[in-house]
């Protein structure tokens, strides 16, 4: 198990209720914590359309999870 | 060559003081203003939602792509968060060049990188009482029904 | 739409107000400032003449054109004449439209078309001493040597 | 022979020494007033490089003149 800082943005936001929090997680990847956390708070975006930023900077999601790391779930984006 | 994220009103004055050169000839300013319809739906307002800190730095970025690829003298880009009212500026984008060529097409460049990198998020309130976050519609998704 | 040649100093801020309209997305603004040196020569000061009815008329139909080709909500330009010192604000073009692609187009055609028919003169100071008339170079004319 | 009112330009007007004149002509038409005014006042342009407005309008070189006219001289612009 690893905890990890998530935060929030926009649609993902609202959907959670919270814009950050801290989660416990057995899951070995980005990728596979997205998973874990749309099917608990049922998330409407599919992870192919979100990006991923640990720790301040874009991210991949096959990035292999680490206790303390600050990621981030990127919905699309909308400036301008 | 400054890229911010700003909860304030923006001032475009100020902004455009800061490109002065004595090397420019052409300056060219983007500016987004909120308008009062956006695909057939009239607006009310506006909110934006940013990430300020991999926002500023992913702005950043483009700037300096901006100044690899065409000859500039200076460039800048603000974009507002929070909620904004018809007619609000919500992003401003200057650039000073010596020639006009550089100046047009490195202001297009990062005003177009800009909407699709940055992480900023729009979203749409509606005279008709709805809302919804721009680009999140899903087919699925209650809140943002396919349109 | 109004084209203007003004001999006095431009007002940037209000120009610009004066383009707003609730359904205008999308602002761009081209300025021209007089810049230090042309061509490899150190300008110390330029000198705009025009040929102000004439150039009036013209810089209208040039933004009617650009209402014609682009989906325009609004646009102005203002000409400077007389003598302007570096930096200073020779030419400023603004254009609203309710998308950028729209007004960048617009604003560039404008500016374009300004440089290549609106009867309006520039003549360079340099730092050495001399001066020409930009444009009136003939392989004959001592005034203007060929460079 | 036809009274017409000429206005000066840049360059033109520089080389003349006046902004505007009256120019009494035998000349029928512009381009030929031009080539007598180029010969008299030592203008450097040809009058392939100009253009004429007559009566505050763009107007070809062919025109005919008449008493009364007022006839541009428009070296190559440099707006911007």
């Amino acid at each position: 198990m690893v905890r990890v800082h998530v935060s929030y943005y926009a649609l993902l936001r609202e959907q959670r209720g919270v814009s950050a929090e801290e989660v416990e997680t057995s899951a070995s990847n980005a990728r596979q914590l997205y998973d874990e956390l749309r099917e608990r708070h049922r998330f409407t975006l599919p992870g192919e359309r979100l990006r991923l930023a640990v720790n301040g900077e874009f991210a991949d999601w096959s990035v292999t999870l680490e206790d303390g790391q600050r990621l981030a779930l990127i919905p699309p984006v909308a400036g301008g | 060559m400054d890229f911010r994220i700003s909860s304030e009103p923006l001032d475009p004055a100020g902004l455009k003081a800061r490109l002065a050169d004595p090397r420019a000839g052409a300056c060219v300013v983007f500016e987004g203003w909120v308008r009062q319809n956006n695909e057939g739906r009239e607006v009310s307002a506006l909110e934006y939602e940013a990430y300020p800190e991999l926002a500023e730095k992913e702005g950043r970025r483009i700037l300096e792509e901006a100044k690899q690829r065409f000859s500039l003298l200076g460039a800048s880009a603000v974009h507002r968060t929070g909620k904004l009212g018809l007619g609000d500026l919500a992003v401003w984008v200057g650039v000073a060049a010596a020639h006009r060529d550089a100046a047009f097409e490195a202001c297009r460049y990062i005003i177009d990188e800009t909407k699709a990198r940055v992480p900023i998020w729009k979203k749409e309130h509606y005279l008709e009482g709805e809302s919804q976050w721009i680009n999140c519609a899903t087919r699925s998704g209650s809140e943002n029904p396919p349109r």
